[in-house]
């Protein structure tokens, strides 16, 4: 009997554990696919060859182009290179209509955070990796986890729920811009990163 | 087991401390603070390539230079292109904001029809083919006797030669442009010098003493390049400007002239003989020199009539004190070049009588036709022969009118819906409007062919018309153009049966300006100069213009007139000048009866639509008035029973209207000044259309004449 | 009807007249609450506040609520650290109106901020500069105090105190209250004086800016000693209102007269402080920040009256009578002397709020006035009616007034 | 370790009041720049959001001897107890130690707005309303700048998405210092005056620093000692006088900004 009493408060406890580790997580984002598959791996290194800034350049003035337009695919796929459906519905629904692909960037950060690629690829000398990971040279590109409160990519705050940080990449909040700031700037202020 | 409420609690209580140590409350309270930061009522920020492009502002002549910075190719900010000529890195609010006008809530979608009932405006859609039919249908079944009229709100483009062109075929067509203060101006100058078709510029970059009667030279008259060149010249070591400004009304330009004359309302006139008198008595040189020697065929009666305006006469009319008005008449006949502008205000022309004075007065000081006064401007060549005549609302006899075309947004407010209305036909009339927009005039149209917004098209700007330097340029479209706008072009090819492309016919206007070989072409980045003769063809200088370039012809050195009427040709005027020697009453306040003076910035905010935005300048902060302010003088308003934010009624004979009283000891006693500019507040509401005009009928009179109002608390 | 739950021993009004007293001021709750929530949906563009007069009706009902609210710390400083053993009649009632005080006051708070969901940041990214970290920081906890304290309240009452579970527990919080109380007194301290270090400190407002003294502006000082003035008099001020509304002597009559006393010895101290601060503000702080202070009392109702009435009528006049023995034993006399004291605060957090902000600084800004808007006022009246509500129920459900019982037992 | 420390500066404004002509190109480019909404429907001059504003002050003369002068009065970036940086209780406020600008972090403000009635120069502005553009208009919006929400202040920052694009123009070209000519204010590049100029205060070969040390220059509220870095010009001494309210003037009634 005492057993049975006892095994409430253990039981509510597991619940309410269960609840806060395994459900939440698991309402807390949806998943939306990409609108098409796109492979790093095939483009870069024994793929095509391609480096990362062949595609992701930064412009004249410093600025950071973001993904590429369709006429920049459309460079080399203006007719379907291959003969995966994949491949075939690209070339059909956006390179031939001349519409741009409405992707689901998994690094894209808020309106009000700042982040100028061109300050970190040459002035701080960081690599992609560092910061992306080995998304250049995945084979496909996973579905996309939407933050159903805040609207941010789970990229963003990274893989553990418990926000604890697994790799470098692994999430980029506030917190991890601030951590590598601190170490190499003196003069650090919120206007440095918001807009 | 059973479910005891003890059990029930504990469990709920163990499930709770479980919950707590998990990330769910934790990343729930981040998330919701994260949530008021991004949640989907905030707008997002385009995102695209970042570019620039160059273009010419067309919501006024003016024609400043932009330099468009676009996100993804649509333009989010505009800036002057510094180092071209024309804007020389200066753009008004009003320019800034020009690419918002496509985004503007009241833009009309398509063509419509409108009706309108007792105090509000609403329109039913209709397609373009549908509209086009029942204009042509309008144009061939007109009654007889009856005629085509197209009022031009914007006169001097390749389009008002077509709409001239096509009212020459028709029996009888008008072809009527706004009557404001340079038509009326170049009037006074041709009967003076007894020339026709003067076009005459102000040459305000060298003048030594300007005396601006109600011109608001400081407040969007002209492109804000000259307006800050008119500040340089202040500072001018050898020859600096002095600018005085007569004015019953505390502007911009009052506050901003190196003296302002603060002047009754009504006493323009007399100001001017006034000072005529002065110049004439004290420095009898200038007087024989432009009177006697050049055979003036009135002297006599020239002097006649000044002799009723002596110093005394004119100061207790205008109420400026007799040395004062010595003294500036003093600096025009000794600090020269001196010159004379009246009117060009946004609320209204100023009377013909007065420019005939004005002209007198500039004759008279030699700034006829001397640097640093007015010059000769040079024309723009238009591609289209036989042309209709230019008149005027008040040229065209009343009830003739059957079919009316109006195009574009009103640039001043001079041509009211009142003058226009007892022109139509009794018999049955059209009114066509096109404009993007429904504005005072467009309001009062039956059908509203939606024209291109501002950057949508490729657009004409054929200059600021007060400078003496002509300009041409192409506003190039930034934006893509809407779907169901239609150019006023296609409206004409439908009625004249003709199929015409409105950048062929600019092209042709080119090849005339280029054919001729005057003036230079400069380029749109740098400003840098290239003559006519370094471009091969029309063509490429169309390509250029597109770039943002801009053809510009100083003005021409035409000797000045041998002979002047000083009195024009107009009857009596001798009669209607001696009568302004008397005053009128002045507004004192008591039973609350002010003079109610209309203001208005003159640029292209004063009538049009503009920029959602621009409520910052109007309504946000005190930047410019808005209709909703009355502004008076305390003892004023305390005669009338009024206190500063009191909400009160203005009463004129043609109306009223609910006002806020803002107190400023800075006016003059007896008057209200009232802004008949745009109020972003009514912005599209009922109220904007009804009822609203106090200044209904009165605008033919000068706008520092005033109208007797009656204020009283509401 | 309600009576099982009435404590034994004294009367209460039947069941059907608490309920005509209660239901309007529910009535008036809901409609504040209606307006409250315009508030927190549509924005704060539903009030009448603006850029400058970015504080209104609210910040004011803050200020002078937290001042009244002021009787819980000091009563419960008083009894428990100092050991005024006669103070312990009114502890109960201190501690309700504490409670009233400073929960209204951090829900109005909540109402006037623009983003409630982010409040929290202050305790996440405190600026440990700020007054404002320092009043949320003390408020907050002040509140938890409170409500340990009330807690024992209700478990005395007549139900729960058949729960042995409970009356073992509320025994317990007892033997802890002077330490609360001790908390208390010191959170409380500080966040008095913080609320007048809030505008003590604001360099920008010249006729609010004080000198510092250690760390802090004059007015955190005058600020914790008006609220201790005002504590007792608030206290005075509604148990008088409830033994005229309920018709019962609750406490006796020499309660009230050490009540007068401690307010008017106060008060004095306080007098003595203001002006000496207002002297040296008006000969040195405001004029070497090129402020004339004279200047400040030239606009239209702001006449240097208001400075009169918060010194003399509403500071010395009741302060003397608070000292005077004969007019503490004059109950009507001592009421209308505590009402003075609680119009002078009234009057003090007035000034310091609406007078500062509507009076100009650049030299071209005009005099500005403000009229809150009917949801403000909704707000405002929300919180005067859960005030009323809170204090009602407990007033008949809970044993607020030890002395009532031996009262009513005597007087029959 | 710490490996780079920004070159400091610290960057003023200085405002010629014997050019501007209140016209209000500053206020409309301001808003332009910075992703100001339109105002609602019943804004006033007291609700309404302008970082960069125009006042009309006078010397307190009545008709006809007024002499009036337009003001443009943005957040005058105090330099010294920045009033309302201390008084910010969550670190909303800050004052960038490398460039000395007043930054406000609308994400970071729950809209207490005790820094409005900190502010002397009433250069802060709250969010009333939600922020709404006209259907459509979203279009027009700069890239550069994120929108604020509803319930927050907000103010001037000397243009900081410009200070953005000019470093990240230096990083590109691999100079460690921006060039100064990258880095204008939309105000200063709007003025059709050129009344208004912006630069480094410390570099003492910079034109801003020239004319803040000059004759003519004068601060509002000197005497607060919030140092601020915004300058004005005037030859006027009745326009200098307007800095304190000290310099006894007889107000005449009813004065209005």
């Amino acid at each position: 009997m005492t057993i049975t009493r006892s095994l409430v408060p253990i039981a509510g406890l597991a619940t309410g554990l269960f609840a806060g580790w395994v459900v939440f997580p698991t309402v807390l984002y949806t998943t939306v696919d990409q609108p098409v598959q796109f492979n790093h791996a095939a483009h870069t290194g024994n793929g095509a060859g391609m480096s990362c800034q062949d595609c992701h350049a930064l412009g004249q003035d410093g600025r950071f182009a973001g993904i590429p337009g369709i006429h920049q695919c459309a460079e080399c796929h203006e007719e379907p290179i291959g003969s995966s459906e994949n491949e075939r519905r690209f070339v059909e629904e956006y390179v031939q209509q001349n519409r741009e692909v409405p992707w689901l960037v998994y690094a894209r950060q808020p309106d009000n955070a700042y982040f100028p690629h061109v300050v970190h690829v040459h002035k701080a000398k960081l690599a992609c990796e560092t910061c992306h990971g080995k998304h250049g040279s995945s084979s496909g590109l996973r579905p996309y986890e939407m933050n159903r409160i805040s609207g941010y990519s789970r990229d963003i705050w990274g893989s553990s729920i418990a926000g604890i940080k697994s790799q470098a990449w692994d999430g980029m909040k506030m917190d991890d811009c601030i951590s590598c700031h601190s170490v190499h700037n003196n003069d650090r202020a919120c206007i440095d990163c918001h807009k | 087991m059973q479910v005891t409420r003890r059990g029930l609690l504990k469990f709920a209580g163990a499930s709770a401390a479980g919950i707590l140590f998990s990330p769910l409350p934790w990343k729930l309270l981040d998330d919701i603070a994260i949530w008021t930061q991004t949640g989907p009522w905030i707008p997002k920020v385009p995102r695209g390539p970042l570019t620039t492009a160059f273009s010419t502002c067309a919501l006024c002549p003016g024609g400043c230079a932009v330099e468009a910075r676009c996100a993804g190719g649509i333009p989010y900010a505009m800036r002057a292109a510094v180092r071209h000529t024309a804007g020389r890195g200066a753009l008004c609010p009003v320019g800034m904001t020009g690419h918002h006008l496509a985004y503007h809530p009241l833009r009309l979608s398509g063509a419509s029809v409108i009706r309108r009932t007792s105090d509000q405006v609403e329109t039913d859609s209709l397609s373009t083919q549908e509209a086009f039919d029942r204009i042509l249908g309008a144009l061939n079944t007109r009654p007889l006797a009856t005629g085509v009229a197209v009022i031009d709100q914007r006169p001097g483009r390749t389009l008002s030669g077509q709409f001239r062109a096509f009212l020459a075929q028709q029996s009888p067509g008008y072809y009527i442009v706004p009557d404001d203060d340079r038509l009326r101006m170049h009037e006074a100058f041709s009967n003076a010098c007894g020339k026709d078709g003067l076009s005459l510029g102000f040459d305000i970059e060298r003048t030594a003493t300007l005396l601006t009667i109600g011109t608001p030279v400081f407040d969007g008259w002209t492109r804000p390049a000259r307006t800050a060149a008119l500040l340089d010249r202040r500072h001018d070591a050898r020859n600096p400007l002095k600018l005085i400004h007569a004015d019953p009304r505390r502007t911009r330009t009052s506050v901003l002239a190196d003296q302002w004359l603060p002047i009754a309302p009504g006493s323009e006139t007399a100001l001017v003989l006034g000072l005529t008198n002065i110049v004439m008595r004290d420095h009898p040189s200038l007087a024989a020199r432009y009177v006697a020697d050049l055979h003036t065929s009135d002297r006599r009666g020239m002097l006649d009539v000044l002799s009723l305006f002596t110093p005394g006469i004119v100061a207790k009319r205008t109420g400026i004190p007799v040395d004062t008005l010595e003294k500036v008449g003093s600096a025009l006949a000794h600090r020269k070049p001196s010159m004379v502008i009246a009117g060009g205000d946004a609320a209204g022309p100023i009377d013909r009588d007065t420019h005939q004075a004005v002209a007198a007065l500039n004759i008279l000081l030699g700034s006829y036709g001397t640097p640093g006064g007015l010059l000769h401007r040079d024309e723009l060549p238009m591609p289209a022969t036989k042309m209709a005549a230019i008149s005027t609302i008040g040229d065209v006899p009343d009830g003739s009118i059957s079919l009316l075309i109006i195009d574009g947004e009103e640039m001043t407010c001079s041509t009211c819906w009142e003058s226009i209305e007892s022109k139509l036909s009794p018999d049955g009339h059209l009114v066509v409007s096109t404009s993007p927009f429904l504005t005072q005039l467009s309001a009062h149209a039956d059908i509203v062919l939606p024209s291109p917004a501002p950057y949508e098209t490729a657009a004409e700007v054929v200059g600021d018309p007060t400078d003496t330097v002509v300009s041409l340029s192409i506003s190039t479209p930034l934006l893509p153009r809407k779907q169901g706008s239609v150019e006023p072009i296609e409206l004409l090819n439908h009625l004249s049966g003709e199929s015409v492309a409105m950048q062929e016919l600019l092209k042709q206007r080119i090849a005339l300006v280029h054919a001729r070989g005057r003036g230079m072409i400069a380029g749109y980045q740098d400003g840098s100069g290239h003559r006519l003769s370094e471009f091969a063809s029309a063509d490429e200088i169309w390509s250029a213009f597109i770039e943002g370039a801009v053809w510009t012809s100083p003005p021409l050195h035409e000797t000045p007139a041998h002979s002047y009427t000083l009195l024009g040709h107009s009857p009596n005027i001798v009669d209607r000048w001696a009568a302004r020697a008397e005053g009128e009453p002045n507004g004192n306040g008591a039973d609350g009866q002010v003079i109610l003076l209309p203001t208005a910035s003159s640029d292209a905010a004063s009538c049009g639509r503009i920029s959602p935005l621009m409520t910052k300048i109007y309504q946000e902060s005190e930047v410019r008035p808005t209709r909703a302010h009355l502004v008076l003088h305390p003892d004023t308003g305390r005669r009338c029973g009024v206190d500063d934010g009191d909400q009160a009624v203005v009463q004129t004979e043609s109306g009223s209207r609910h006002v806020t009283i803002r107190f400023s000891a800075s006016l003059m006693p007896g008057v209200a000044q009232l802004s008949i500019g745009p109020d972003p507040n009514v912005s599209g509401k009922k109220s904007e259309f009804a009822g609203s005009d106090v200044f209904r009928n009165t605008l033919s009179r000068s706008p520092m004449a005033g109208v007797t109002a009656i204020v009283r608390r509401a | 009807m309600d009576e099982r739950f009435i404590p034994r021993g004294v009367q209460r009004a039947p069941f059907w007249r608490f309920m005509a007293w209660i239901i309007p001021w529910f009535g008036v709750l809901l409609w504040g609450l209606y307006g409250a929530s315009l508030c927190l949906y549509e924005g704060l563009n539903q009030t009448n506040m603006d850029n400058r007069f970015a504080f209104g009706l609210w910040i004011y009902l803050d200020l002078t609520v937290i001042a009244f609210g002021a009787g819980a710390f000091f009563t419960g400083f008083l009894l428990y650290i100092m050991k005024r053993r006669e103070l312990q009649p009114v502890i109960n009632t201190a501690v309700v109106l504490g409670l009233i005080c400073y929960s209204s006051a951090i829900m109005v708070l909540m109402v006037d901020v623009g983003q409630p969901l982010r409040a929290w940041f202050t305790f996440w990214h405190p600026n440990t500069h700020s007054m404002l970290t320092e009043v949320t920081f003390c408020l907050t906890c002040y509140i938890v105090v409170l409500i340990i304290e009330y807690a024992p309240l209700v478990l005395k009452n007549r139900q729960f105190r058949n729960i042995p579970r409970f009356l073992v527990f509320e025994f317990e919080l007892h033997k802890l209250m002077p330490v609360f109380a001790a908390i208390g007194a010191f959170l409380s301290f500080f966040h008095q004086g913080s609320l007048g270090g809030l505008y003590g400190v604001l360099r920008g407002r010249p006729f609010a800016f004080r000198e510092e003294l250690g760390i802090w502006p004059t007015t955190f000082f005058l600020f914790v000693l008006s609220a201790m003035a005002a504590g007792p008099s608030f206290v005075l001020v509604i148990t008088r209102l409830v033994e005229r509304l309920s018709a019962k002597r609750l406490v006796r009559q020499n309660v009230f007269a050490t009540l007068g006393k401690i307010s008017g010895m106060l008060l004095t101290i306080y007098l003595g402080l203001k002006s000496v601060d207002t002297l040296v503000w008006i000969n040195g702080t405001s004029p070497s920040a090129g402020f004339p202070a004279f200047e400040y009392y030239q606009r239209a109702s702001f006449g240097t009256w208001i400075l009169f009435a918060e010194i003399v009528p509403f500071g010395l006049v009741p302060a003397l009578m608070l000292l005077n023995a004969k007019v503490r034993n004059h109950t009507p006399l001592l009421v209308t002397a505590a009402l003075l004291v609680l119009a002078g605060v009234t009057l003090n957090r007035f000034v310091l709020t609406i007078q500062t902000l509507s009076l100009p600084t650049l030299t071209f800004d005009p005099f500005l006035t403000y009229v809150p808007s009917w949801q403000e006022v909704a707000t405002f009246a929300a919180v005067i009616a859960y005030g009323v509500l809170l204090y009602s129920i407990s007033f008949r459900y809970l044993p607020l007034f030890p002395q009532e019982r031996e009262i009513a037992r005597i007087e029959r | 370790m710490r490996t780079v420390t920004t070159a400091r500066s610290r960057y003023g404004m200085v405002i010629d009041l014997d050019r501007c002509t209140g016209c209000g190109s500053c206020t409309v480019a301001c808003s332009v720049e910075n992703n100001i909404p339109p105002g609602t429907e019943n804004v006033t001059e007291r609700t309404g959001i302008t970082w960069m504003r125009v006042y009309e002050a006078d010397d307190g003369k009545s008709f006809p001897d007024t002499h009036s002068v337009f003001v443009p009065i943005m957040c005058q970036q105090c330099g010294n107890e920045t009033p309302c940086m201390s008084v910010c209780p969550q670190n909303a406020v800050e004052v960038d130690p490398a460039t000395g600008i007043v930054g406000q972090i609308p994400e970071r403000c729950l809209g207490c707005r005790y820094c409005m009635a900190a502010c002397p120069y009433h250069a802060r502005y709250f969010n009333w309303w939600d922020p709404k553009w006209p259907a459509g208009m979203e279009a027009a919006m700069n890239p550069d700048v994120a929108p604020r929400m509803r319930g927050v202040v907000e103010k001037c920052n000397f243009c900081q998405s410009r200070l953005h694009t000019a470093r990240e123009r230096a990083a590109s070209t691999g100079r460690t210092a921006i060039d100064p000519a990258d880095y204008v204010p939309a105000c200063v590049e709007a003025c059709p005056q050129r009344a208004i100029t912006f630069g480094d205060l410390d570099d003492s070969d910079s034109f801003v620093a020239a004319l803040a040390a000059g004759d003519r220059a004068f601060r509002f509220l000197s005497r607060i000692g919030t140092e601020p870095k915004v300058w004005y010009l005037s030859s006027r001494e009745w326009v200098r006088n307007l800095s304190d309210r000290v310099v006894a003037r007889t107000r005449k009634e009813n004065v209005r900004g």
